[in-house]
C-alpha cells in the first residue's frame, strides 16, 4: 500500500537532488533554474500527496497556483537571461562577479 | 505489494534517476529533455494520487510551455557547454555531502512513522477531480486566482520590457505617416549656385 | 515664564542655532551678532535660575512635566537642583565667551560654527535638567553630533581621526548605559529618575547597572584608562570646541555619576568605590606625569584636565566610602561638594587655558611649545592672564582651582591617609607641568621672529579672558555662594546613599 | 464560501489600485515618450488616492474572501507606510530616470504592481495569498532590477536576484507544504488553531520542520544573514531609483509577511522561531556592520547597513510578544523611511553620466549645499541610531523588546555592532563635512522642486518623528494589541 | 578692650589696593604713581601695625580673633576668613610691614631704571598683603592661602627678569620645591580637620590635648601617633617655605631676583613663615616628641651645612643667601627644642639685620653696575661709606657680636639647644656651635672682599652704561667709578641699621624671658625656657656673652677671616687646593642640585614619557583603541570576500544556512 510517507520521502529526495544540483552546477544558470524547477516539483508532490491523504482540496489548489506562478517566473527569468546574454555575451554565472565584496 | 505500489516504485525510480540526470548531464539540452521526463513521471505519480487535473496541467504547463521556453533560450543563445561544466567533479562530493546531510536531517525531522500510519481516505473529490478543484478555485480561492492573473500580466509586461527592443538603424515603415504625407513634404526645392566661377582645379 | 524657564533655556539656543544656520554661509557678520545675541539672551534667562532657586530646600525646582511618549511612559520632565543650576549657569556663561572667542578666529562657515555651539548649548542644558532618563539620554547623545561636526570641520590636521575617536569612544560608553536604562525601565515601567532611584535592586543587578553607567560616564569624565580620546579631541578641536569640551562636556560625566550611579546603584557604587578611587588616583598621578612631557600645549592642558577631573571622581567616590563605611556624613558632604566645586572651577580654568592657547594659536598657527618662548615680551597682558590661569590650574589658593582640590583632599584624609597623600601629589606634579609650560612659552627671551611680531590681546580677547579670570578669582576667594547653592542638594544625594537598596 | 459585496468593500483600496494600474497602462500606451510625465504624475496620484482610501477606511477588522484577505489595523498601518514611502520613491526617481533615459512607463507600472503585491501580502490570510502576494512583489522587483537592460551590472544583479529569489520561493513553498501537511489547511487562522493544539505531538515536529523553511524564506525576503547575499549586489546593480524602492517599502511588507506567518500562523512555535530569528539577527548584525565598513560604494554600504538593520528588526520580532512585534514594526517603518531618504539623497546628487554612488562623491557636499548636507547628516545619524532621531528610538524599542525577552546578550551584541556601525555612517558625514569637494565641479543640484521638497521633508521627518514618535508608536502598539 | 577690626582690615588690604592699582593701571599711574600708591599703602599698614602692637602690649588690648566671612560651609564643616591678632601676630605684622616699607623705599632707587618698575611695586605690595594674610590668619585655610600666595609672589619676583633663563628656571624651581613642602602642609591641615573637625586655630589649640593618644594607621598594622604625623606633615611645609635641608635648594637660586626682594622675601619675611607657622602651632608640636626631634635635626643640619657652603661662594648675594639658610636652620633648631620664643625672637632680629645685609649688598651691586662677583670688588669702603658702615653693623649683628641684635637671639638658641635633652640635641648643639664659627668666617670674608683690600675692578669709561644690561659686560669692568647709592637706598639702610643694633637689647627681656607671647606660644614642659629664671637684664647678658663659647667661636672665625682675606689673600687659594675634595663638595653644594635634577626632574620626564608613549599611546591607543578598530577593519576586509560575487556562493550560503537551521532544530527536538 502506498502511504503518505512514500510520497513525502520522494519529495524529500527530489528536494535534496535539487540542492545537490545547485551545488554541482555552479556555472550553468540554465541547469540552476532546472534544479529550482525540481525543487518546485518536490513541493508540488508534497502538496498533492498531503491533499490526497488529508482529503482536502487546498493543497491541490495551491499546486495550481504554483504552476501558474512558476510559469510566469520562468518567463521573467528567461527574459532576464536574454538581457544578460546581450550585455555580457555569456550566461556563465562563473563570470558574473562584477559586484562583490 | 500492490500493483499501485509497484507502479509507484517504478515511476519514483525513473523520476529520481531522471532528476539526477538533470543535474549531472553535461549538455543543457539533454538536461532539459531529462527534466521533461521527470515531469512526465511526476505527472504519472500524481495520477496515482488521483490528481488528474494537476497531472495534466503539469504536463501542459511545464512540458508544453516552460520546457519549450527553456529549450528555446538554450538554443537561441547558443551557449558553449564546456566551460559551464568546469569544476563539476570537484564540487560533486560537496554537493553530495550537503544533499545527504540535508536528506538525513529532513527525514529525521519529518516523523515518517505517523505518516505511514495514516490511511488513505476515500477519494474526496467524488466524481471529478477537476470539478472538485474548480469549485474550490472559483469560490474559496477567488482572490488568489485573480492575483495569479495579475502575476501573469506582470510577467508579460516584464518580459516585453526586457526583451523587446527597437533596433537602432533598422528602417521601418510607418503606414500612417506614409498615408498622411503632403505634397509639399515630398519634394524639396533646393536653390543652388551655378557652377563656380573660378572653376575647379 | 518662570514655569517654563528650563524649556526656554533649552530651546532658545537651539532655535537660535537654527536661525543662525539659516542665515547662510556668506553672512558671517550677521551670524556672529545673532549668535552673540542668542547666547547673551540665554545667559540672561539663566540668571533667574540662580536668583529664583531656593538653595535651602535642595529639592528639584522649576519643575516642568509633560507627557512625551505615552506609549513608553516617557515624560518631558525637567527640573533642577543646586547642582544642576550651577552647571547650567556655567554652560550659558561659557557659551557666551565661546561665541565671543570665535569672533575673529573663525572665518570658514561661521554660521555653522556658531549654530553648532548654540545647539550644543541647548542640549547641554537639557542634560543638566532632564529628570527623565530617556530625555537625559536623548540630550546626552544628541551632543555628539554637533561636537563631531565642530571638531571635524574646524579642527586641526588630524581632526578626522580625533573626531571619530571622540565620537566612537563616547558612543561606545553611552550605549551601554542605554541598555541599563532600558532594563531599569522594564523593572519600574518608568523613566523617572526618582522612580529609578527608588527601585529595590539586588547587589548583582546593581553591579551590572553600575558598570553600564560607569562606562558611559567614565568615558565622558574621562577617567583613566578610557581617557585617550580627550587629548586628541582637544588638540584637534578649534578653540571653542576645546573650551566647551573641557568646561562643560566633561562635567556631564561627573554629573552622571551623581545623578545616576549613586542614587540608582548605591550599594554597587560602594562595593566598587575602591576601584573608582584607584582609577581617580591613577588619573591624578599617572596623567600628571604624562602631562609633564607633552610637547603640544593643548595636549598638555588636555591631560591636565584628565588629571583634574580625577578629583571629581575621587570626591564622589570617597564620599561613598566615607558615608557607608564610617558614617562620616560631614566628610562625605565635603567630598561631593569638593567634586562639584572642582567641576565648576575646572570649567572656568580649563576653559580659560584653552582660550589662552586659542589666542596665540590664532596668531601663530602652531600649538607646539617649542615654537614659542618669551611671549611675555610682546604680549604682557596676555602673559599676565596665562600666569594667572596657570596658577589656578595648579590649584593656587585664592583661585577656584584650589577650592575643589582642597575639599576633596580634606575629605580623602578622613577616609585614608594614603589616598589623601596621593591626591595631594597633584600639588607637585600639577605645578611642575603647568609651570614648565609657562616657563617655556611665556618667559625667556623672544625666541623667534614670529613671537617678536605678536600683538597683545585686543579688547575682545581681554573681555573673554577677563570674564574667566573674574569667575576664577571670585570662587577662589569666596566659594561659599557656590557651596551654599549646592549644599542642600549634595546633602540630599549623600543622604540617599545611606539607604541600602540591595534586598 | 462565495464572496459577498462586503468583501469588495474590504479590498477597495487594492481593487482601486488594480484598476488604476490598468488605467496607467492604458494612458502610457497612448502618450508620446515626451509626455511621460503624465504617467509619472498619474502614478503618484494613484498612490495618493489609494493612500486616502486606506486612511479613510474606518471599517472594522474583518476577514474576507473566505479568509484569504485580512483587514485589520496592522495591515492598514503597514499599507499606509508602504504607500507613503512609494510616493517618495516616485518623486525621487523622476530626474534620475530621465537623465538615464529610463523614464519609461514600465517602471511605474511595475512599482505599482509591486505595491499591490505588498498590500495583498500584508493583508494575506492564507498561505496561498502570502505566496501570490509575495510573487507579485518579487516578480515585479526582478523586472525592475533589470530595468536598465543595457547595463551589465543591472542585468547581472537581476540574474542573481532572480535565481536566488526563485530558490527562496522554492524553500518557502517547501515549508508551506509541510505546514499544510501538518495542519491540513492553508488558512493562517486555522493553522494557528491547529498548531496550538498540536503542542507536544509529532505534528509539532513536522510544523517546526516546515517552520525552518519558512524562516529561511522570510530571512531571504528581509535580507537576513545568511540569506542576505543577494542584497548588496542587487542594491548596487539596480538603478538607484529601483534600489530606493526595493530598499524601502518591501521591508515593511516583509515585516507584515513575517508577522502573519510567524505570529499569525505559528505563534505556538515561538520558542523555535524565536531562537532561529535570534541566530539570524546576530549573524546579520555582525556581517552587516562589519562588512559595511569595508565598502566604498555608498549603495553597497547601505545594503550592508540594511542587513544590520534587519538584524535589529529581527531582535524585536524574535521577542514574540505584541510589544516586540510593535517594536519590530516600528523599526521596519523607521528603516523604510530612513532608507528612502538615504537613497533619495543619492539620486539628488546623481546627474547624467554620474551616479553619485561612491561615498567619495559626497565629498564637500556641505560646501556645495549645506541644507542637503544637513539632510544627509540627519539620515546617517538616524541610521546610526543617534538621538533624538527616529532611528534611535526604533533601536531603543527593539533593544527593550530584546531585553524583555531575556535576550540580554543579544542586546549587548547588538549594541556592540551598533558602535561598529556608527563608524561607517560617520564616514559619510565626514566626507560631506570635513573633506573638500574632490573637483571644482560645483554643478548645481537638479532643479527638481518636488524632489528637493520631498527629500527635505523626508529628512526633517526623521527629526520630527524622533521627537514626537509617540503617536506612531501608540498606533503600532494599538495595532498589535500591545499595552 | 578690643582691637578695631576695621584697622586690621585696612592693614591687610591697603597693600593690596596699592598692588592692584600699580599692577592693573600701570600705564595710567606711571612710575611715580606706582611707587606712591604702594608705599602709601604699605606705610599705612606699617603705622597701623605699630599701633596694633602698641595696643596689645601697652594698651591692654586683648587678642583679637574673629571671622570676616565664611569661606565655605559644607555640612558640619566650615571654613572662614578671619583674623587672629595676638602679640605674636602683631610682632610679625610689624616686622613684615616695616621691612617691606624699607624695601619699597629702597626699590625706588634700586629699580630706577628698570622697565618693570610698576610691575615690581605691584608685586612687592602684593607680597606684603599675602604675608599679612598669612600671619594674621586665624585658621589653617587662610594660613595656607597666604602661604601659597607668598609663594606665588616669590615665583613672580624671582622670575622678575624673565628674559634671563636662569631666573625663569629658578622661579619654577622655587615654586615646585615649595610645592613639595606644601604637599606635606596640606596633608597636615587635612589631618587637623580629621581630628578636630575644624580649621580654626582657637578651637584646635583649645582641644589640642584631644590629639594625644590618637593614632593613625599609615602602614597597616603600624599605628602612628596622630600628633607626630600631623606635625611632621606641617613641618614639611615649613621645610619648603623656610628652606630647610633637603628642600633648601631653591633659596640660593632665588637670588636671581632683584635684590630688594631677596631682602624682603628671601631673607626677612617669607622664608620665616615656616618658623612662624611652627611657633603658631606650638600647641600641636608639643604633643609629639618625635616631631620635635625631627625638627631639631633638620634645623641643626641646615644651620651648619648650608653655612659651610657660604664660605666658598663668590657671589655677594649668594653668600648672604647661604647665611640666611644657616640662620633659618638656627631658628628651626630652636623650634625643635621647644624654644619657640627664641626662634621667633631670632626671626625678628634676623629680619632686620638680614634685610640690612641684603640691601647693603644691593647697594654694592648698584655701585658695581650689577656685578655681583666679589672677586671683582674690593676697597669699596671709600666710595660708599654709608653702605660700608651699615654692612659692618649688619655683619656684627649676624655673627652675634654681643650687644647687637643677633647676639641675644642666637645666644638664646644655642643655649636652649645645649640644654635640651631631646633626641638629637647633642648633634644639634655641635652643629649650632660650629655654625657660629662658620658664620663669622664667611660674613667677614664678605666684608673684606667687598669693602677692604685692593680694588679688583677696572673703570672703563668707554663702556656703555646700563643697569639692565645684565651679564653683558666683562667681569670687573665698570663704566665709571662706583659711588654711593642715592638717598632712597641709603636711608633704608640706615633705618634698618638702627634696629639691627638695638632691637635685641630692647626686646630680649620681654620676648625671651618675659611673658610677651602669652598664650600664643605654648610649651609643654619647660625645656625651652630654661633661661627664664636667670634673666638679669640685657646688659648683663651682653657681658656674659663675651665669655660664652659662641663668642669665642665667632671671634675665631673673625680672626681667621681677617688673617686670610685682609692680610694674606694667597692662603685662600692654597687652602682651596689643599682641601680640594672638601672645597669641591662645598662648591657643588653637596651635589643636591644635580642629584635632584637627575632623579626628580629627569626621572619625572622619563617616567612621564614612558607612561605616555608606553601606556597611553602604546597600550591604550595603539593596542586597545586603534588596535580594535584596525581589527574590525581587517575582519571587514576579510569577511567581505565571503561575498564573492558568484551566484553559486550566494546559493550555497542560503542552503548551508538552511542545513544549519535544520541541524539546530534537530538538536533542539532531540533534546
Amino acid at each position: 500500500m502506498i502511504t503518505l510517507s512514500h510520497y513525502i520521502v520522494l519529495g524529500t529526495i527530489l528536494f535534496c537532488i535539487s540542492v545537490a544540483g545547485i551545488f554541482i552546477n555552479r556555472k550553468n544558470v540554465i541547469v540552476l533554474l532546472m534544479s529550482i524547477e525540481l525543487m518546485l516539483l518536490a513541493v508540488n508532490t508534497n502538496f498533492v500527496a498531503f491533499s490526497r491523504f488529508l482529503g482536502n482540496v487546498d493543497g491541490q489548489v495551491f499546486v495550481f497556483f504554483i504552476l501558474t506562478v512558476a510559469a510566469a517566473e520562468s518567463a521573467i527569468g528567461l527574459a532576464i537571461l536574454v538581457t544578460l546574454f546581450r550585455n555580457r555575451a555569456t550566461i556563465n554565472v562563473g563570470e558574473l562577479d562584477s559586484m562583490k565584496g | 505489494m500492490s500493483f499501485e505500489l509497484i507502479l509507484f516504485y517504478l515511476f519514483a525510480t525513473v523520476l529520481t534517476v531522471a532528476a539526477l540526470g538533470v543535474i549531472t548531464v553535461k549538455n543543457s539540452v539533454h538536461a532539459a529533455l531529462l527534466l521533461v521526463l521527470t515531469f512526465f513521471t511526476a505527472a504519472a505519480l500524481w495520477l496515482l494520487l488521483q490528481a488528474e487535473f494537476l497531472a495534466i496541467a503539469l504536463v501542459l504547463v511545464y512540458v508544453g510551455a516552460v520546457m519549450v521556453l527553456f529549450l528555446f533560450v538554450v538554443m537561441m543563445l547558443d551557449i558553449k557547454v564546456e566551460p559551464l561544466r568546469e569544476g563539476f567533479v570537484r564540487y560533486l562530493p560537496i554537493g553530495a555531502i550537503v544533499a545527504v546531510v540535508m536528506l538525513v536531517e529532513m527525514l529525521g525531522l519529518i516523523g515518517l512513522k505517523t505518516m505511514s500510519a495514516q490511511a488513505l481516505p476515500a477519494d474526496p473529490a467524488g466524481a471529478s477531480n477537476t470539478a472538485w478543484l474548480g469549485k474550490a478555485l472559483f469560490t474559496q480561492f477567488l482572490l488568489p486566482f485573480e492575483v495569479a492573473a495579475v502575476i501573469l500580466t506582470v510577467a508579460l509586461i516584464a518580459a516585453v520590457m526586457l526583451t523587446l527592443r527597437r533596433r537602432v538603424g533598422v528602417k521601418s515603415q510607418d503606414p500612417a505617416k506614409q498615408v498622411a504625407v503632403k505634397a509639399s513634404e515630398r519634394v524639396r526645392i533646393v536653390k543652388m549656385e551655378s557652377a563656380s566661377k573660378g572653376g575647379t582645379p | 515664564m518662570m514655569q517654563s524657564l528650563l524649556s526656554i533655556l533649552i530651546w532658545l539656543p537651539i532655535a537660535g542655532g537654527f536661525a543662525v544656520l539659516a542665515l547662510g554661509t556668506h553672512r558671517a557678520k550677521e551670524a556672529r551678532w545673532l549668535a552673540l545675541a542668542v547666547a547673551v539672551a540665554t545667559f540672561i534667562v539663566s540668571i533667574p535660575l540662580l536668583t529664583g532657586y531656593d538653595a535651602a530646600a535642595g529639592t528639584m525646582q522649576f519643575i516642568e512635566q509633560h507627557r512625551w511618549i505615552a506609549a513608553i511612559n516617557a515624560n518631558y520632565h525637567l527640573g533642577v537642583d543646586g547642582i544642576s543650576v550651577a552647571l547650567i549657569v556655567l554652560t550659558t556663561f561659557v557659551t557666551v565667551l565661546v561665541v565671543l572667542g570665535a569672533w575673529d578666529s573663525v572665518h570658514d562657515k561661521v554660521n555653522q560654527y556658531l549654530a553648532a555651539f548654540l545647539v550644543l548649548e541647548g542640549l547641554m542644558v537639557g542634560v543638566f535638567c532632564a529628570l527623565d532618563a530617556l530625555l537625559f539620554y536623548v540630550f546626552f547623545e544628541g551632543m555628539l553630533i554637533p561636537m563631531f561636526i565642530i571638531i571635524g570641520i574646524w579642527g586641526g590636521p588630524r581632526r578626522v581621526y580625533a573626531t571619530l575617536k571622540f565620537f566612537l569612544y563616547t558612543f561606545f560608553g553611552s550605549i551601554f548605559m542605554l541598555v541599563g536604562l532600558i532594563w531599569l525601565y522594564m523593572q519600574s515601567n518608568s523613566w523617572e529618575l526618582s522612580q529609578l532611584a527608588a527601585l529595590k535592586l539586588t547587589l548583582t543587578q546593581q553591579s551590572w547597572l553600575f558598570f553600564a553607567f560607569l562606562v558611559a560616564f567614565a568615558v565622558k569624565v574621562p577617567m583613566w584608562p578610557v581617557h585617550t580620546w580627550l587629548p586628541d579631541a582637544h588638540v584637534e578641536a578649534p578653540t571653542g570646541g576645546s573650551v566647551i569640551l573641557a568646561a562643560i562636556m566633561l562635567k556631564i560625566g561627573g554629573y552622571g555619576f551623581l545623578r545616576f550611579s549613586l542614587p540608582i546603584t548605591p550599594d554597587a557604587s560602594q562595593h566598587f568605590a575602591w576601584l573608582l578611587i584607584a582609577l581617580s588616583l591613577i588619573a591624578v598621578i599617572y596623567i600628571g606625569f604624562v602631562a609633564l612631557v607633552q610637547e603640544d600645549m593643548k595636549k598638555l592642558i588636555a591631560y591636565s584636565s584628565v588629571s583634574h577631573m580625577g578629583f571629581v571622581t575621587l570626591g564622589i567616590f570617597i564620599a561613598l566610602a566615607l558615608v557607608r563605611v564610617s558614617g562620616n556624613k560631614d566628610a562625605a558632604y565635603l567630598g561631593v561638594s569638593g567634586a562639584m566645586v572642582q567641576m565648576i572651577s575646572h570649567g572656568f580654568v580649563s576653559g580659560a587655558m584653552f582660550s589662552c592657547i586659542g589666542v596665540i594659536y590664532d596668531r601663530m598657527h602652531t600649538r607646539m611649545i617649542k615654537d614659542y618662548g618669551g611671549v611675555v615680551n610682546t604680549m604682557p597682558w596676555y602673559a599676565a592672564f596665562v600666569v594667572f590661569f596657570a596658577m589656578a590650574n595648579c590649584g593656587l589658593p585664592g583661585t577656584s582651582g584650589f577650592v575643589g582640590e582642597f575639599m576633596v583632599i580634606l575629605a580623602s584624609f578622613q577616609s585614608n591617609f594614603w589616598i589623601a597623600a596621593l591626591a595631594a601629589f597633584t600639588l607637585i606634579i600639577g605645578a611642575a607641568y603647568t609651570l614648565w609650560l609657562v616657563k617655556r612659552v611665556i618667559w625667556g627671551e623672544v625666541t623667534n621672529d614670529h613671537v617678536a611680531k605678536l600683538k597683545d590681546i585686543d579688547a575682545r580677547e581681554a573681555l573673554v579672558l577677563g570674564a574667566f579670570a573674574a569667575m576664577t578669582l571670585l570662587f577662589g576667594i569666596w566659594p561659599e555662594p557656590l557651596t551654599h547653592l549646592m549644599d542642600a542638594s549634595v546633602k540630599h544625594i549623600v543622604d540617599q546613599l545611606l539607604v541600602v537598596k540591595a534586598g | 464560501m462565495s464572496f459577498s459585496i462586503q468583501d469588495l468593500q474590504l479590498i477597495l483600496p487594492e481593487a482601486f489600485l488594480l484598476f488604476a494600474i490598468c488605467a496607467v497602462i492604458a494612458v502610457d500606451l497612448v502618450i508620446k515618450p515626451a509626455q511621460r510625465d503624465a504617467t509619472h504624475w498619474l502614478s503618484i496620484g494613484v498612490v495618493v488616492a489609494t493612500l486616502l482610501l486606506v486612511i479613510i477606511d474606518r471599517s472594522a477588522d474583518a476577514r474576507g474572501f473566505s479568509g484569504m484577505f485580512v483587514h485589520d489595523a496592522v495591515a492598514r498601518l503597514l499599507k499606509v507606510f508602504i504607500l507613503l514611502v512609494t510616493i517618495a520613491v516616485f518623486v525621487y526617481a523622476r530626474t534620475y530616470l530621465k537623465d538615464r533615459k529610463l523614464f519609461v512607463g514600465e517602471f511605474h507600472m511595475l512599482v505599482l504592481f509591486a505595491v499591490l503585491g505588498m498590500m495583498l501580502l500584508v493583508s494575506a490570510g492564507s498561505l496561498v495569498m502570502i505566496y501570490v502576494g509575495l510573487e507579485l512583489l518579487t516578480l515585479s522587483s526582478y523586472a525592475l532590477v533589470a530595468l536598465n537592460r543595457d547595463s551589465p551590472l543591472s542585468s547581472e544583479a537581476a540574474m542573481k536576484y532572480f535565481v536566488l529569489g526563485a530558490l527562496a520561493s522554492g524553500i518557502l513553498l517547501y515549508g508551506m507544504s509541510m505546514i499544510y501537511g501538518a495542519t491540513g489547511t492553508l488558512d493562517l487562522q486555522k493553522i494557528h488553531a491547529v498548531a496550538s493544539l498540536a503542542a507536544g505531538s509529532s505534528h509539532q515536529t513536522l510544523l517546526a520542520f516546515g517552520l525552518v523553511f519558512l524562516v529561511a524564506g522570510i530571512g531571504f525576503k528581509f535580507g537576513a544573514a545568511p540569506f542576505h547575499m543577494w542584497l548588496p549586489d542587487v542594491y548596487q546593480g539596480s538603478p538607484t531609483a529601483v534600489t530606493t524602492f526595493i530598499g524601502s517599502a518591501p521591508k515593511i511588507a516583509a515585516f507584515g509577511m513575517a508577522w502573519r506567518l510567524l505570529d499569525g500562523a505559528l505563534g505556538g512555535l515561538h520558542p523555535h522561531w524565536g531562537e532561529m530569528l535570534a541566530v539570524l539577527a546576530v549573524l546579520s548584525l555582525a556581517i552587516g556592520n562589519v562588512v559595511a565598513i569595508a565598502q566604498t560604494n555608498l549603495k553597497r554600504m547601505l545594503a550592508y547597513s540594511t542587513i544590520s538593520h534587519v538584524g535589529f528588526l529581527l531582535l524585536g520580532l524574535a521577542n514574540g510578544t505584541p510589544s516586540g512585534y510593535a517594536a519590530a514594526m516600528f523599526y521596519a517603518i523607521a528603516y523604510a523611511i530612513m532608507s528612502a531618504a538615504a537613497f533619495g539623497s543619492i539620486q539628488l546628487l546623481a546627474r547624467a553620466g554620474f551616479e553619485a554612488e561612491e561615498i567619495d562623491d559626497f565629498k564637500g557636499l556641505n560646501q556645495r549645499n549645506p541644507w542637503y548636507a544637513f539632510v544627509v547628516l540627519l539620515v546617517m545619524a538616524s541610521l546610526a541610531g543617534i538621538p533624538p532621531l527616529f532611528g534611535f528610538f526604533a533601536k531603543l524599542l527593539v533593544l527593550k523588546a530584546a531585553l524583555d525577552a531575556g535576550m540580554l546578550w543579544l542586546a549587548i551584541v547588538a549594541i556592540v555592532f551598533a558602535i561598529v556601525g556608527a563608524f561607517y555612517y560617520l564616514r559619510v558625514i565626514k566626507v560631506m563635512y570635513f573633506d573638500p569637494p574632490e573637483t571644482k565641479d560645483t554643478l548645481a543640484l537638479p532643479q527638481d522642486i518636488p524632489l528637493r521638497w520631498v527629500l527635505s521633508i523626508n529628512g526633517a521627518a526623521l527629526l520630527f518623528l524622533g521627537l514626537f514618535f509617540g503617536p506612531l508608536l501608540s498606533w503600532c502598539y494599538r495595532a498589535m494589541g500591545a499595552g | 578692650m578690643q582691637l578695631n577690626p576695621t584697622i586690621l582690615l585696612i592693614i591687610a588690604l591697603a597693600p593690596l589696593v596699592g598692588a592692584v592699582v600699580a599692577g592693573i593701571f600701570r600705564s595710567q599711574v606711571g612710575r611715580i604713581g606706582a611707587h606712591t600708591v604702594t608705599i602709601a599703602g604699605v606705610a599705612l599698614s606699617c603705622v597701623l601695625s605699630f599701633y596694633v602692637l602698641y595696643q596689645l602690649v601697652w594698651g591692654g588690648a586683648e587678642s583679637y580673633n574673629a571671622n570676616l566671612y565664611t569661606w565655605f560651609q559644607v555640612g558640619g564643616i566650615d571654613a572662614h576668613v578671619g583674623f587672629l591678632v595676638d602679640r605674636l601676630t602683631a610682632m610679625m605684622m610689624v616686622v613684615v610691614t616695616f621691612v617691606s616699607l624699607m624695601v619699597h623705599v629702597y626699590t625706588i632707587g634700586y629699580m630706577a631704571e628698570d622697565d618693570g618698575y610698576q610691575r615690581f611695586f605691584s608685586y612687592i605690595a602684593l607680597f606684603t598683603f599675602s604675608m599679612l594674610m598669612l600671619v594674621m590668619s586665624n585658621n589653617f585655610l587662610q594660613l595656607f592661602f597666604g602661604w601659597e600666595a607668598v609663594g606665588l609672589v616669590s615665583y613672580l619676583l624671582i622670575g622678575f627678569w624673565f628674559k634671563r633663563p636662569t631666573a625663569v628656571f629658578a622661579n619654577m624651581k622655587a615654586f615646585i620645591v615649595n610645592r613639595v613642602g606644601d604637599f606635606g602642609f596640606l596633608l597636615g591641615i587635612a589631618g587637623v580637620l580629621y581630628f578636630f573637625h575644624t580649621l580654626d586655630y582657637a578651637t584646635v589649640f583649645a582641644h589640642s590635648e584631644a590629639l594625644s593618644g590618637k593614632t593613625l594607621e599609615i602602614f597597616s598594622g603600624n599605628p602612628w601617633s596622630a600628633a607626630t604625623v600631623i606635625c611632621i606633615c606641617l613641618f614639611i611645609g615649613a621645610m619648603g617655605k623656610s628652606a630647610q635641608v633637603p628642600l633648601h635648594v631653591w633659596l640660593p637660586d632665588s637670588m636671581e631676583g632683584p635684590t630688594p626682594i631677596s631682602a624682603l622675601i628671601h631673607a626677612a619675611t617669607m622664608v620665616t613663615a615656616g618658623i612662624f607657622m611652627v611657633a603658631r602651632m606650638s600647641p600641636l608640636f608639643e604633643l609629639s616628641e618625635t616631631a620635635l626631634s625631627f625638627v631639631l635635626v633638620i634645623g641643626a643640619t641646615t644651620a651648619f651645612f648650608t653655612g659651610l657652603i657660604g664660605i666658598v661662594q663668590n657671589d655677594i648675594k649668594r653668600v648672604v643667601a647661604y647665611s640666611t639658610l644657616s640662620q633659618l636652620g638656627y631658628m628651626t633648631a630652636a623650634l625643635g627644642v621647644s624654644a619657640y620664643s627664641a626662634a621667633v625672637f631670632h626671626l625678628m632680629t634676623h629680619a632686620f639685620f638680614k634685610a640690612l645685609l641684603f640691601l647693603g649688598a644691593g647697594s654694592v651691586i648698584i655701585a658695581m653696575h650689577h656685578e655681583q662677583d666679589m672677586r671683582y670688588m674690593g676697597g669699596l669702603r671709600k666710595y660708599m661709606p654709608i653702605t660700608f658702615v651699615t654692612a659692618w653693623i649688619g655683619t656684627l649683628a649676624l655673627t652675634g657680636m654681643p650687644g647687637f641684635a643677633g647676639f641675644y637671639s642666637k645666644d638664646a638658641i644655642i643655649e636652649a639647644v645645649g640644654e635640651s635633652h631631646r633626641w638629637g640635641a647633642g648633634y644639634a648643639y655641635l652643629c649650632v656651635l660650629l655654625g657660629v664659627f662658620v658664620t663669622a668666617f664667611y660674613s667677614f670674608r664678605l666684608l673684606y672682599l667687598t669693602f677692604h683690600g685692593k680694588e679688583r675692578f677696572v673703570v672703563d669709561h668707554g663702556h656703555g652704561h646700563g643697569h639692565d644690561d645684565h651679564g653683558h659686560h666683562e667681569p670687573g669692568h665698570l663704566a665709571h667709578d662706583p659711588h654711593e647709592s642715592p638717598a632712597v637706598v641709603t636711608w633704608p639702610l640706615m633705618a634698618l641699621a638702627v634696629p639691627s643694633i638695638v632691637i635685641g637689647a630692647l626686646t630680649v627681656g620681654s620676648m625671651l624671658h618675659g611673658d610677651y607671647f602669652g598664650s600664643a606660644v605654648r610649651v609643654a614642659h619647660e625645656a625651652g625656657e630654661g633661661a627664664h629664671g636667670e634673666f638679669v637684664g640685657w646688659f648683663q647678658t651682653m657681658l656674659e656673652g663675651f665669655v660664652g663659647a659662641p663668642f669665642i667661636l665667632a671671634f675665631l672665625g673673625f680672626a681667621l677671616a681677617t688673617y686670610i682675606y685682609l692680610f694674606n689673600p694667597a692662603i685662600a687659594d692654597k687652602t682651596k687646593n689643599a682641601l680640594y675634595p672638601l672645597w669641591n663638595m662645598l662648591d657643588k653644594k653637596y651635589w643636591f642640585d644635580p642629584i635632584y635634577q637627575a632623579v626628580f626632574a629627569r626621572g619625572s620626564v622619563v617616567l612621564g614619557r614612558g607612561l605616555w608613549k608606553g601606556g597611553d599611546v602604546g597600550v591604550i591607543d595603539n593596542v586597545l583603541i586603534d588596535g580594535s578598530a584596525a581589527a574590525v577593519a581587517r575582519t571587514a576586509g576579510v569577511v567581505r570576500w565571503l561575498q564573492t560575487g558568484y551566484l553559486y556562493t550566494y546559493a550555497f550560503a542560503m542552503i548551508l544556512g538552511l542545513v544549519f537551521l535544520l541541524g539546530g532544530l534537530w538538536w533542539v527536538v532531540g533534546k
